[in-house]
This record gives C-alpha cells, sequence and structure tokens, in this order.
C-alpha cells in the first residue's frame, strides 16, 4: 500500500541541534524499518508562530497521515492543532512540544534532567558553595523548567546559594558573555549550572583567570570533548537527544499502523547523562549516567556542534550519518 | 557652527553616559573594573563596533542594513569550513570570506541604488537568502573548530591588551577618517542628506551608496569570522544578535536613521553603552523581564540625556526653532 | 492681453494630463504591488488550488489580519515620516495581559478589550510625548519602549500561557453571508482610512511626513502630531494582539517581535515611503497579503526543506526588484 | 493713519544679529515695499510679524492694539497673512489641500467637504484673477512658478487686513508677476495693507506708494514713492553709489563654438531646439515660461535625458549624468532653478556646499585638503559678499539671497568652462546682481561660454549678446543687438515669427 505521508512542521532552523534533527529524521525516514513506508515531508518556517499557523493551516489542507511538531510554542498553535486532530490527523509534537490534549508530546524528562545535574553538583560541591544558573531563553518554557528544576533541588541544600542568573540562550556567544558578567559581578563562583554547552562556561572561567569550577550542561560534542580535555574540569551533561525526531516518526507509524492510540500523551525519551567520573543518582536511581570517555561517547574527529548520543538503541544511526558528513 | 557643536556635544555626552554607566555598574558589580572583565568587555564591544562599522556607512548614506546577521554567520561558518581548523588554510580562506562578503554587499547596493528596492527590504531578504543558501551549502552540518590563529586575534592579549582591541581601534581610526577627510565620506553625507542635490552636485551617488554595502559586507563578514575565534566555533545563529543591536549602537551614537548625519566616533560610545549594560544586567539578578525593562529604561534615560542637554545648549547658544528630530 | 491668452491656453492644455500623472505618481507604487499580488496569485493558482475562492479568501484573511492591524499602525506612523518598534511590545503585552485577565463572559471579553485597546493608545501617545519633549528619534524611542513593554510582558506572563473563551476563539471562523469575520474586518479597516485620510488629522499627518517644516510653518503642534500618530500606533497594535489571541488561543510575552519587521515590510512594499508622506492602507493590505501568500506558494511548488527560506527570500526579491525596476523607469519619464 | 506700527524690533541669532532695533509704520490703502540687501532683515521681520518667529525685543501695534503672535494661525486670525519667501508649501498634497491646509471646510465626522473647498477655491481664484492653476495636482509635481502661485493663494485665502508679500514675484515670470503686482494694488484699493518685498526696482516703482528701507537690521528710512530716485534707493540699501546694474557689452565671442545642441529633443517636452553658444559669448535663453527652457538647461547637464546631438568644442559630448558634465574635461555646471530640492544640502554648513562639486578637485589622492578647501570657500564668500557668520554656517539659516549666492559660488568653483544660469539673480539685492552681470561678462571675455535664461526680461536685454527664443519645446528665433529687445522677444514668444 502507498506510504504514509508524514509533514514535519519545524518552526526553526538556525541552530545546530535543530539541523542534527532533522537530518536524522530524513535518515531514519529512509532506513528499515520505515524505508518505502514513510513518505515524510519536512516544512520549515521562519521563526515566528504566525508563520507555522500558516504552515500548519497548509499542511491540514492537504490532509495527510500525521503531523510531526516542533513548535514555536507550547500554547499558540492549539488552537490550530486542535483543527488537525479534528480532521482525523495523528499529530505528534516533540522537542519544544504543545500543550494540546488531542496531540503527542515526546521529550526528554524535563523534570528528571535538571534534577539529577542539580544533585550532582550538590555533590560535587560537598552540599556547600556558591553557584550561578542558566535561566535559558527568556520565554520559552524548557528554559523556565530546567531553572525551577535546578532551584528546587539546590533549596534543599542550605549552604548552597545561588548568587546569580544569565540568559545563555542555548548559543555558546551568550554563554560565554553572560558567565563573564556574572564573573565580573562575583568574587567567589563554585559552580556553574548551565542549560547550554557548558563549553563556554569554562572558557568563560579561562578567560577571565578563574579556577574551573564544575559545570553542568548538555551534551555537545565540544562539551564533552572541552570537559575531557580541559585540566581539572568537572562537568555532567544531560541529552536532549535530536533523535527525539525518529522517536515521533516511530510512535506516529505505530499508531497508524496499528489504528489505536496510547493512553498518555507524554512519551518520555531518557537519553544517558555523560559525566567526568561516575555518578548515581539518589533522586532518580534509574538514570544512567555514562562516564565521558574519548572516541566512545566523545567524537575529536567530529564536528563540535554534534548532539550526542547520536542513535537511538532501536534503530543503528552512525554519527556520520547524523554529522551529515557522509 | 551648530550643526558641528551639536554633533560634537551629542557625542561627548554619549560617552559621558557610557563612563557614567561604568561606573554604576562597578557599584554593583564589584570585580567589573578588575583588568580581566575590562579586556572581556572591550572584546564584546569591539564586534558589536566592527559590524556597527558598516551599519555607520549605510545609515549615514540613508540606508539600513539588515543582512548583517547572516553575512556574518555565513563568514563564520565558512571560514571554519574551508580552514578545517587549520591555521595554513588562513592566508587564502580569509581572503576569500572577506571578498564574499563584500560580494553580498554588491548585491544589496545594486539592488538598493540602481533597482531602487527599499534598503529595508532589500537587505531583509538577502538576510533570509543567506540564511537558506548557508543551510544547502553546510547540508545543516555542523562546523568543525576554529583554527587558532583566529581564536588568538578574538581572546588573545598582547601585554594587558587584548588583541581585538587592537584591531578595532585601528578599524574605528581608519572608519572615521573616511567619513571625515576623504571625498567618499563627504560625498556620503550629501548623498544620505539629499540624494537628488548631491547627483546635481555630480556625486557619483549609485558608485557611493553601493560602496557604503560593500562596507557593511566586509564588516559583518570579519565580526563572523572573529567571532568563531571567540566562542570556539561557528554555530549557526550566531549573528541574529547583531541585528537590532548594531543599528541601536549607531542611532545611540547620534545617527539619524534617515541618513545624512552621524560618525563613527558616536557609533563606539553605542557599541560601549551596550555592552556595558549587558554587562550589568546579569549582575542586578533580576528575572528576564525586569532585565528587559532596566535594559529600555537606561537606554531612553542614557539618549534622553544627551538629547535633551543638547538640545537645551542648542537654544541657549542659538535661540534656535523647534525643528523635527525625525520629521524631514 | 494677448501674452495673457497664449499662456493661458498653454498652461490649461498641460493641466489634465498633469493630473493624471499626479495621480499615477501617487498611487504607482500601490498599483505596482497590486500587479505583484495578482501575480503571485496566478501562479499559485496555476499550481491547482482553487485560489480565487472564497474558501481562500477567507483562509488567507485569517492568517493575514494579525500582520495587516501591526501594519496599518506602522502605515500610520510611517506617513509622518517616523517607525515604531514598540507596537512589538505592545502585542506581546496585549496578548499577555488579555490571556491571563480575561473570563468566559462576553462583559469580561468586552472589559478586557477596551481595557487593552486603551492600554495601547496610551502607550503610543506615551512615545510621542517623549520623542517630542526630549527631542528624540522615534526609533530609539520606539525601541527601548519595546524592550519595556517585553519586560512587563514578561513579568504578567512569564511564558506563553493563559486562555481565552472558546467563542472568542472561533470568532475568526464566524461567517457572514459565508465570509468570515476577517475579511469584514479589513474592509472595515479600509472604509476607516478612506474616512480617516479625509480628515484634517489625516491630512496633517500626512503634511507633516511630507515636510514637517512647512507643516510647521502652517502651525501644526508637533507634539499634538506625534501623540496622534503614535497613539493610533498603539490602538493597532492593541487591535493586533486582540485578534492574535483568536489565532493562538493564549497570551505570549515575545510574539509580538515578530511582527516589528514584518509590519515595515508590508507597508513598504505597498508603496509607503519610509521617509513619510506618501502611502495608502490599501497598498500596506495587499503587502501583508503578498507576505502571507508566499508562504503558501513555497508550500505548493513542494520546495525541499533546505530550499525553502532560500526560495521565500528570493520570491519576495523578485517581485519587488521587478516592480521597482518599472516604477523607476516609469517614475523616470513621467516627471 | 498708522495701521500697524512697529518700534525697537531686533533679533539676534546666536552671533548674528538679523534685526536690531528696527522701525515700520504701514497705513490701510497701500502698497508698502520694504527693500533691503540680502541679510538687511526683510525675511526676519516678516516671520515675526506673522508669528513664526519672536523678537527678542520689541512692540508691534495693530490697529492700535499690541500684536503678539506665538503660530502664523494666530497671527492670522489676528489679521496678518504672509506669503513666505521660503516656500511654506507641502510637496505631496495637492495645490487646494495646499491653499486651505488646516483651515479645510468640514463635513459630518469631520471629513473635508471636497465641494465646499472646491467652491471657495474657485471662488478665490476668480476673485483675485488667479492664473490658471490645475488645483488637483501635487505641489511636487509642479515647477516653482506654479508653487509659488499656490503660496500666494495661501496667503490671499486667509483674508486678511495685512498681507505680506515676501519676494513673491522672484519665481514668477513676467506674466505672472504683472498679474501679482495689479492684484496688490487691487487688495490696497479694498483698504488693506499690502507690505511687498522685492529686489526688482521696476516692480517697486509700479506697486509701491511708499518704500521703507532697512540696512543692516537697522530702518534706515522710510519714503513716499515720487519723493525718491532709483539711486538714492539704492544708496540708502547698500551705503554706497552703485554707477549702473548692467556692465558694460564689449563683445567678446571668439567665434570657436563652445557648446553646440543640434536637434535636442525629449519627452520633458523639448521638440526640436538647436544652437551654438561660442566662446566668450553670453547666450540668453528667452520665451515665455514653461515653454522648455528649464528642460533644455537640464537635458544638457544631464540631470534629465534627451536625444539629439551634444558637442562640447567640436568634439561629441556623451552626457549622462551631471557628474559626467561635471567631470567632462573642462566641463559645464549649472545654476539649477530649484535651490533647495537641488542646490543646496540646506543643514548643512555653507562651506560644505560651496565644495560639493569640486571635492575630487581639492583633494590629494582620495584626501580632501582642508586648507584648501579653506581658502576656496573664503575666497568666494569674499567674491560674492556672501553674508555669513561662519564657514560653518548652516546654510538654510542664510537669507534667500545669500543662498542663491552660494549655489552660483558652487558653480563658480567647479572651474567649468560652460556655464548654464538659470534664473541666478533669483532674490538677489541689486547691488549683488551688478556684480553678478559684471563677474558673467568678466567671464566671457576670459573665454567662459554662458547660456543664461531670466526671469525678468530686461536683465536677458541688457546682459546676452544674443537671444534664443523658445516656445513649445523648440527654438523659434534668435535675436541679437541691436535690435534685441523685450518687446521683440516677448512678440517672438508669442507669434511665430518664421511666419507660417
Ligand atoms: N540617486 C539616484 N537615483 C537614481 N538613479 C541615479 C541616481 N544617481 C545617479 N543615477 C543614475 O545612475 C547613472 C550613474 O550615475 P552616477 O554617475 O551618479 O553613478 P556612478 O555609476 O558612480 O557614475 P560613474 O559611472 O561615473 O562612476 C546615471 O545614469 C544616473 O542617471
Ligand atoms: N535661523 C537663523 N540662524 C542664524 N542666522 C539667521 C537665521 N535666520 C536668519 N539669519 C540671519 O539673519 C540675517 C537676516 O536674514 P533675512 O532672511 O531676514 O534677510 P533678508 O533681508 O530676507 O535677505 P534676502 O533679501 O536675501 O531675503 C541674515 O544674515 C541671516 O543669515
Ligand atoms: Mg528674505
Ligand atoms: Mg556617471
Amino acid at each position: 500500500e502507498d506510504p504514509y505521508v508524514i509533514y514535519l512542521s519545524n518552526n526553526f532552523v538556525g541552530n545546530d541541534w535543530r539541523q542534527q534533527m532533522l537530518r536524522v529524521a530524513e535518515v531514519t525516514a529512509n532506513k528499515e524499518p520505515f524505508a518505502g513506508r514513510v513518505d515524510l515531508r519536512i516544512e520549515n518556517v521562519e521563526g515566528t508562530v504566525q508563520a507555522q499557523i500558516n504552515s500548519l493551516n497548509n499542511i491540514i489542507r492537504s490532509k495527510p497521515n500525521a503531523i510531526l511538531v516542533d513548535a514555536a510554542s507550547a500554547e499558540a498553535l492549539n488552537p490550530t492543532i486542535q483543527k488537525a486532530c479534528d480532521a482525523g490527523i495523528v499529530v505528534i509534537s516533540f522537542d519544544q512540544t504543545i500543550s494540546a490534549p488531542c496531540a503527542y508530546a515526546v521529550e526528554s524528562d524535563w523534570n528528571r534532567i535538571p534534577n539529577v545535574m542539580a544533585e550532582w553538583m550538590a555533590d560535587q560541591l560537598g552540599g556547600k558553595g556558591k553557584v550561578i544558573i542558566d535561566s535559558g531563553l527568556a520565554g520559552v518554557p524548557i528554559s523556565a523548567n530546567i531553572e525551577k528544576g535546578y532551584r528546587g533541588v539546590l533549596s534543599n541544600y542550605p549552604d548552597i546559594e545561588v548568587v546569580g542568573t544569565y540568559n545563555g540562550d542555548y548559543a555558546l556567544g551568550p554563554e560565554q558573555a553572560g558567565v563573564g558578567s556574572l564573573l565580573a559581578a562575583h568574587p567567589q563562583i563554585d559552580g556553574i549550572l548551565t542549560q547550554g554547552y557548558g563549553s563556554g562556561a569554562i572558557k568563560a572561567l579561562q578567560d577571565a583567570g578563574r579556577p574551573v569550577v564544575p559545570v553542568t550542561g548538555f551534551s555537545y560534542n565540544v562539551s564533552a570533548l572541552t570537559c575531557l580535555e580541559t585540566e581539572g574540569a568537572k562537568c555532567i551533561l544531560a541529552s536532549n537527544p535530536a533523535y527525539l525526531s525518529s522517536e515521533a516518526i516511530r510512535l506516529a507509524v505505530q499508531i497508524l499502523d496499528s489504528g489505536e492510540r496510547p493512553e498518555e500523551r507524554h512519551i518520555l525519551v531518557n537519553g544517558p547523562f555523560l559525566a567526568t567520573g561516575g555518578f548515581t543518582s539518589k533522586l532518580h536511581p534509574e538514570a544512567d549516567v555514562v562516564e565521558l570517555e574519548n572516541g566512545k561517547n566523545a567524537f575529536p574527529d567530529l564536528a563540535p556542534g554534534l548532539t550526542l548520543p547520536v542513535s537511538p538503541d532501536w534503530m543503528e544511526i552512525t554519527p556520520a550519518e547524523s554529522a551529515g558528513t557522509n | 557652527m551648530r550643526s558641528l557643536l551639536e554633533g560634537r556635544s551629542q557625542i561627548l555626552l554619549a560617552y559621558a553616559s557610557a563612563i557614567i554607566l561604568l561606573i554604576a555598574t562597578s557599584f554593583v558589580s564589584p570585580g567589573f573594573l578588575s583588568e580581566s572583565n575590562l579586556r572581556l568587555t572591550v572584546i564584546l564591544a569591539a564586534f558589536i563596533g566592527i559590524v556597527s562599522i558598516g551599519q555607520t556607512f549605510v545609515v549615514i548614506g540613508a540606508g539600513i542594513d539588515l543582512s548583517i546577521p547572516w553575512v556574518l554567520n555565513c563568514a563564520a561558518v565558512t571560514m571554519a569550513m574551508l580552514a578545517g581548523g587549520q591555521d595554513g588554510n588562513l592566508a587564502w580562506v580569509v581572503p576569500l570570506v572577506l571578498f564574499g562578503g563584500m560580494a553580498v554587499g554588491i548585491f544589496n547596493g545594486i539592488g538598493v541604488a540602481i533597482a531602487g528596492v527599499p534598503p529595508i527590504i532589500m537587505t531583509l531578504a538577502t538576510n533570509v537568502i543567506l540564511q537558506g543558501v548557508i543551510l544547502v551549502f553546510t547540508g545543516g552540518r555542523p562546523t568543525p573548530p576554529t583554527p587558532e590563529f583566529i581564536t588568538y586575534l578574538a581572546v588573545g592579549r598582547i601585554g594587558p591588551v587584548p588583541v581585538l582591541g587592537l584591531i578595532w581601534l585601528v578599524l574605528a581610526v581608519v572608519a572615521t577618517f573616511v567619513l571625515s577627510r576623504t571625498v567618499f565620506g563627504r560625498q556620503l553625507y550629501a548623498v544620505g542628506d539629499n540624494a537628488e542635490v548631491a547627483r546635481y552636485s555630480g556625486v557619483p551617488t549609485v558608485r557611493t551608496t553601493i560602496a557604503t554595502y560593500v562596507i557593511s559586507g566586509f564588516t559583518a563578514a570579519l565580526a563572523g569570522i572573529l567571532l568563531t575565534g571567540y566562542s570556539g566555533q561557528a554555530y549557526l545563529g550566531m549573528g541574529d544578535a547583531y541585528l537590532f543591536t548594531s543599528v541601536a549602537a549607531v542611532a545611540i551614537g547620534g545617527a539619524s536613521i534617515l541618513g545624512g548625519t552621524g560618525t563613527y566616533v558616536g557609533t563606539v560610545a553605542g557599541a560601549l553603552i551596550l555592552t556595558i549594560l549587558n554587562g550589568l544586567l546579569p549582575a542586578l539578578n533580576l528575572s528576564s523581564g525586569a532585565l528587559q525593562v532596566v535594559y529600555g529604561l537606561v537606554i531612553l534615560v542614557t539618549v534622553a540625556a544627551s538629547g535633551e542637554t543638547v538640545q537645551r545648549l542648542g537654544q541657549v547658544l542659538f535661540r534656535k526653532r523647534s525643528r523635527p528630530q525625525g520629521g524631514e | 492681453m494677448s501674452i495673457q491668452t497664449n499662456d493661458l491656453s498653454m498652461q490649461t492644455a498641460r493641466a489634465p494630463s498633469r493630473r493624471i500623472r499626479a495621480v499615477m505618481r501617487n498611487h504607482m507604487s500601490l498599483l505596482f504591488a497590486a500587479a505583484m499580488l495578482l501575480v503571485i496569485l496566478m501562479v499559485y493558482a496555476s499550481l491547482g488550488r482553487g485560489v480565487l475562492t472564497i474558501e481562500e479568501l477567507n483562509i488567507d484573511s485569517a492568517a493575514a489580519l494579525t500582520l495587516v492591524l501591526a501594519a496599518t499602525a506602522q502605515t500610520i506612523v510611517m506617513m509622518r515620516g517616523g517607525i515604531d518598534l514598540s507596537i512589538g511590545g505592545i502585542i506581546s503585552l496585549g496578548t499577555s495581559v488579555f490571556a491571563t485577565q480575561v473570563g468566559d463572559s462576553a462583559i469580561s471579553v468586552m472589559v478586557w478589550s477596551a481595557i487593552v485597546l486603551a492600554g495601547g493608545a496610551l502607550i503610543g501617545a506615551l512615545n510621542g510625548w517623549i520623542m517630542t519633549t526630549f527631542r528624540l528619534q522615534p526609533f530609539l524611542v520606539t525601541l527601548a519602549m519595546w524592550s519595556i513593554l517585553s519586560g512587563v510582558a514578561m513579568m504578567v506572563l512569564p511564558t506563553d500561557g493563559g486562555k481565552v473563551p472558546g467563542w472568542w476563539i472561533s470568532f475568526a471562523n464566524e461567517k457572514l453571508y459565508g465570509i468570515v469575520m476577517p475579511v469584514w474586518l479589513i474592509a472595515a479597516l479600509l472604509l476607516f482610512w478612506v474616512w480617516f485620510a479625509a480628515t484634517r488629522t489625516g491630512t496633517t499627518i500626512k503634511a507633516v511626513g511630507s515636510s514637517a517644516k512647512a507643516a510647521y510653518l502652517s502651525g501644526v503642534s508637533e507634539m499634538r502630531v506625534n501623540m496622534v500618530c503614535y497613539g493610533l500606533s498603539g490602538l493597532f497594535a492593541a487591535m493586533a494582539a486582540l485578534y492574535l489571541t483568536t489565532q493562538i488561543g493564549a497570551g505570549s510575552p515575545n510574539i509580538g517581535s515578530d511582527y516589528i519587521l514584518a509590519s515595515v515590510a508590508a507597508s513598504v512594499i505597498g508603496g509607503v515611503s519610509l521617509f513619510g508622506g506618501r502611502g495608502h492602507l490599501l497598498g500596506t493590505v495587499i503587502g501583508a497579503f503578498i507576505l502571507t501568500i508566499i508562504g503558501n506558494l513555497i508550500f505548493v511548488l513542494r520546495i525541499s526543506s533546505y530550499w525553502q527560506p532560500v526560495a521565500s527570500g528570493a520570491i519576495l526579491l523578485c517581485a519587488v526588484l521587478v516592480t521597482s525596476i518599472i516604477e523607476k523607469k516609469t517614475r523616470a519619464s513621467s516627471s | 493713519m498708522v495701521f500697524l506700527d512697529v518700534n525697537g524690533l531686533s533679533k539676534r541669532f546666536g552671533g548674528i544679529v538679523a534685526l536690531d532695533n528696527a522701525s515700520f509704520s504701514g497705513a490701510e490703502g497701500e502698497v508698502h515695499a520694504l527693500l533691503g540687501e540680502n541679510g538687511a532683515g526683510k525675511s526676519t521681520f516678516i516671520q515675526i510679524l506673522s508669528g513664526a518667529l519672536r523678537p527678542d525685543s520689541g512692540t508691534i501695534s495693530l490697529g492700535g492694539a499690541a500684536f503678539t503672535a506665538a503660530t502664523p494661525d494666530m497671527a492670522a486670525s489676528a489679521g496678518i497673512a504672509a506669503v513666505f519667501q521660503e516656500l511654506s508649501v507641502i510637496p505631496d498634497l495637492t495645490v487646494e489641500q495646499n491653499i486651505w491646509f488646516r483651515r479645510e471646510p468640514r463635513k459630518f465626522g469631520g471629513m473635508v467637504d471636497r465641494r465646499e473647498m472646491r467652491r471657495r477655491s474657485e471662488a478665490l481664484l476668480t476673485a483675485y484673477n488667479f492664473p490658471p492653476l490645475d488645483l488637483d495636482a501635487d505641489l511636487r509635481s509642479l515647477n516653482l512658478a506654479e508653487q509659488q502661485i499656490t503660496e500666494i493663494a495661501k496667503g490671499l485665502s486667509k483674508n486678511t487686513r495685512v498681507i505680506i508679500l515676501d519676494e513673491a514675484t522672484s519665481a514668477l515670470p513676467a506674466t505672472e508677476a504683472q498679474w501679482l503686482l495689479k492684484t496688490s494694488r487691487k487688495i490696497a484699493e479694498e483698504g488693506r495693507l499690502v507690505i511687498f518685498i522685492s529686489h526688482r526696482m521696476s516692480e517697486v516703482r509700479f506697486v509701491a506708494d511708499r518704500l521703507t528701507i532697512f540696512r543692516n537690521g537697522e530702518t534706515v528710512g522710510t519714503h513716499r514713492i515720487d519723493a525718491v530716485s532709483d539711486d538714492d534707493i539704492v544708496t540708502q540699501m547698500i551705503g554706497r553709489r552703485l554707477a549702473s546694474l548692467y556692465p558694460h557689452r564689449t563683445p567678446s565671442e571668439t567665434g570657436r563654438i563652445a557648446l553646440r545642441v543640434d536637434r535636442m529633443h525629449s519627452r520633458q517636452g523639448l521638440k526640436d531646439v538647436s544652437f551654438a553658444l561660442s566662446e566668450g559669448e553670453v547666450l540668453g535663453v528667452g520665451g515665455l515660461q514653461g515653454h522648455g527652457q528649464r528642460e533644455l538647461f537640464q537635458s544638457i547637464f544631464g540631470a534629465s535625458s534627451a536625444e539629439g546631438g551634444v558637442e562640447l568644442w567640436g568634439r561629441p559630448a556623451n552626457i549622462g549624468s551631471p557628474r559626467d558634465a561635471l567631470t567632462g574635461k573642462d566641463g559645464i555646471a549649472l545654476v539649477p532653478e530649484d535651490r533647495k530640492g537641488q542646490g543646496l544640502l540646506l543643514d548643512k554648513s555653507v562651506a560644505q556646499n560651496l565644495t560639493l562639486s569640486i571635492l575630487p578637485l581639492l583633494s590629494r589622492s582620495g584626501l580632501v585638503d582642508r586648507t584648501r578647501e579653506a581658502s576656496a570657500v573664503d575666497q568666494m564668500i569674499e567674491k560674492l559678499s556672501i553674508k555669513v557668520g561662519s564657514r560653518a554656517q548652516t546654510v538654510g539659516t542664510l537669507s534667500g539671497g545669500n543662498q542663491q549666492k552660494v549655489v552660483i559660488g558652487k558653480m563658480l568653483l567647479t572651474g567649468a568652462k560652460v556655464l548654464l544660469l538659470y534664473d541666478p539673480t533669483r532674490g538677489v539685492d541689486v547691488g549683488t546682481k551688478a556684480e553678478i552681470f559684471r563677474l558673467m561678462r568678466e567671464l566671457a571675455a576670459q573665454g567662459y561660454a554662458i547660456l543664461f535664461y531670466s526671469s525678468d526680461l530686461s536683465e536677458l536685454v541688457n546682459v546676452a549678446d544674443r537671444v534664443i527664443v523658445m516656445r513649445n519645446g523648440e527654438t523659434v528665433d534668435t535675436i541679437a543687438t541691436p535690435d534685441l529687445t523685450e518687446e521683440a522677444i516677448l512678440s517672438a514668444a508669442v507669434l511665430d515669427t518664421r511666419g507660417h
């Protein structure tokens, strides 16, 4: 029978993560078990909610089997998404998910991630010290969520004080600048909880001639490499895997095949944590924390902007494929 | 006399407010005046300052360049990819990339000066197109790390002085000199003030306008290259921050965005003010919302102070009848 | 005497042709914009969508209306030779306040709509007051105001959220004679403009944009003009915010920024001069539709994802490029 | 009896004294001329009377009551309206919208009542028997004369007891000027006061009952027109005797053709223009205004496109833009009609304006040599006795006539050998006029070739060696001395002398 028509509506193309996500989606659609069964059509729009609404309306009018959405807003697309659902289209949001009840939400566990990383930080500091927190991108739900998680856990440690926040905007430049100005403001900073690369924070420390302190961040290749190569660096890196798109495709096909829909609309994807040295979380004992290792989960010969891990366990996507270098 | 003095005093006041801001910041943030942080401030200001060189020229010529973000980004990415992390390649890569930036400038310039497309549309479209082009060109592939030498230029130092600071200084001197002393600079003010009069006076209006966009393309590309040195890698979206910042720096520096006036010395003050402000805000330990409020208020107060004072000066000294700022 | 008569005959002979030229000159950009839209629609239609249907009109109008309203705000200010970046803040704050405060009852919706509109107008007027009192560039004042308002919006509503009544959301699909509300609103907007342009205020704004010095010589008050212009701009931005809530069913503290450059672009494409004095809202509306429909065009062209940004930019550029060139030629020969 | 009485009026602009304790008194029913050299303070005086400027000190009484006006509106309602020298018309509004700007008749909903407005406009135009004026035309699309007439209509529409005409005739062609003079008389006979400013003695003679003379912002004296001779007036104006307005005309053409125009025609209305301008010659261009003179000057200069041959010193010249005209070997320079739109950067300094066209000449390897620039500027300010506070004064703040001098200076500095002078003496005082004419002849004698248009026929007749007459975009006749007279030009302009 003819393949499922699945649209991927993506609201932003301007960073490495999104590019890898898109590439992975294409790779996935052309690999077993999906090869020939999925006609994946990617619709990118330039950043704005309005553009994505218009694009979604176009998609809905062409009556596809499913729509995968990396959303410009958790709320603002709901009326449009509702239309899609009413038209009997399977809607799966991922990465930046949406709150419409009729749509599934494939995402990393945004409660677990900050909890584990904050716990790790507290552990590193021996429950005592001054830290700064990255508030991510102003107005973005995930950012707020992560910061909330960080603060929540740290509040259990009376001797750990959050002395400042900055907006890292999930980009190197702003992270480096933001940490830089906080370093200037505070003679003593013992830990940095970023939402971005972490490597930017380490660079900032070095530029300011400060000792390298424990840093949390996300598992970009550059972060992993920096942690490994920097003298005395201590890091934990959470993963928000770029293969969320493959997970979304998988879910869509599963629903279309079986015709029945899972009860739980939230599907959590739990990537491993990477850390310098081992760590086991008390809050989330199930979380697996893998030790950083050159060549195994950090690739000097691959691009710094690559997000790790590159492949879900149910399918083999090579680093080269996800980096688009083959 | 008036125009001269007005220009001067406005710039002086811009610098005054920059210094006041600096002092204010050092209260909130004790380490702000530390050597390392001042160095950081200079470096960050330099990036704004360098992209704003082109923006200054374009704005004086009664245009605006909104293609800066992705010219910068394309330059950064292509440099990183072509150089492949090897200093050895820079000898041909850097000139090539800079030339690419200028080529985009020519494209913008021709669209504006010869085809007569409104600058805002022309450069906005170019910006979008470039974003797409770079994705097509790189296949969205993340780029290899930055060559050492670029990193040195961006964050290295000679004694206590940041290399980038020196680069900026040189560029600033050149830009100021070109604007104030060369035939091109003088003609540019005429074109921006009244293109028809300029044309009747034999000014090569078309060539002059195109030149401004070429300069802008050049400085944006240069900033892109250097910025990869600062952040250690080229990443997509690294230019977006410079869209409004560059125009704001120019405007705070006392140029009218309707053209015909402005100096680069003023723009430098603008760049410094914006950078110091960005350094101050995180230290205030406020919510993102509150930060934006403060940001807006500070800008308003800073420029209001200078604007108002200048006007008073003007009135006292010259009994100048009230004329609109943006009107004509 | 013979000289007079000869001169008379010569002048009157020239008059009508000149009237045509004057009209041409004033509305040329608008005409070209219309032509541009037509061409895009033709291409679009040729790609198998029944374009010139009521259905399409309804959908596109609903999609374009927010931009149309934002661009209306921008057009009024640009006619005066200014620019208003603060509409970004007003839209964000408007949606945030509305979505957090409004209840389900019609009364509540009316009250809070009124409050948002009034607020927008006041903030706009404040812009005008500041830039006149302190002799500041509109660009800087409104840039600062944009930042301030976005900040306040974020305090009101840290991330997208809040809710608006279901019936309010479905407003955009309410039909009257088979035509949805947005279409009627746009019609109303154009009627408003016809009226507004014919009032003294309308003429005065145009005049100040055309030659501020001459206008002031004729006794125009700069303060009044600025407060009215930017006040109206704020009002229409607030309208945009309210309509936007019907599209997104929520509030968003940073959504307004999306409409700043777009509103300027729509106006400029529609033939409004950034230097003031020239423009017509019809052109702006056309501009907004062009920007909206280009997206649809990309979709039906089935352009591969990488090329989509290139294509959208290129289409816009080609369209404007062609018309600009023709227009320049026409101007050259008609002046 | 005195109706408008002004005493001890003073106004300074920073260092510059515009008015210094000036006085003036006018009676109803008279046309009262106000004379003075460029920069004497006339326009400042007018602007104060009409509420556009506030005086530093001094008293104004109107009809016995003290008069103060903060805005032109208030002045108008108090009984004084002015036709400004620096036109206050708005480019993007139509003639009609300009005339009634902010006084438009309105109907329901505050909309302008177009029908009523049209009625009033036509009433106004017929009442004063205005030259035909297209009420729907955009001001932008009108030439200077038509804009000036709109400004006049605007002034008269206010229907005030006192009407001020500040060099309102300067931009008008002979016929329209005639009309305005007659109209002024008519208004005076209605028992109103007309204050009339002009640098043309003949006009003053024709229209004025009395005249008041300003010098350096002070009132020198008031006379009945028939009680003073032109010489006395001029002497009081410029503080010295003026031998004669027009220089002695010694033929200086060498016969070498400097500029040959061959069958030039253009979309802008040139049908078929041919003539040869020889080295050392001053060639006048006559005819009624609006018959292609402006287009001719602009086309030769490359500012607007035209077909047809142009030769410079026997070599075919290909001039695509003003730049080509100016930069070509011993190029062509133009004094354009529209001082504001084409001639000057109003908010830049006198120095910047004067040297704008010659920056390349003043520069070594792209760098402007400031000392050379300064000396060039000073020399020109000196030569044309431009009244400025300093080199750096903003041109927009110069008096009308001095602005015109800057335009001329700018052209002279280019060193171009072929000069196109389009109404160069507009708004220039007699003293300077004489100076300019002397200069023209002197340049001619040095081998320059000069093409000269003036809205004042007597200037053509007295300065040019030959005059080509244009009609409907064609050259219909060439008149040379000795039979070069105003009548000859007029008749040639009106009835086709080639007789078919
Ligand atoms: N401001 C303007 N707007 C539109 N067209 C213009 C303008 N200025 C000049 N042009 C046209 O462009 C052409 C070139 O004019 P100009 O000499 O000013 O530019 P240029 O290319 O730098 O000159 P050159 O070729 O000598 O270097 C001319 O045909 C002129 O009509
Ligand atoms: N805004 C101003 N700033 C500085 N100086 C000014 C300003 N306005 C006028 N002046 C100066 O005041 C003097 C008188 O100018 P005014 O225009 O009254 O002369 P005028 O008699 O009208 O001369 P003209 O016959 O050339 O029109 C001039 O020297 C002029 O430079
Ligand atoms: Mg005057
Ligand atoms: Mg040229």
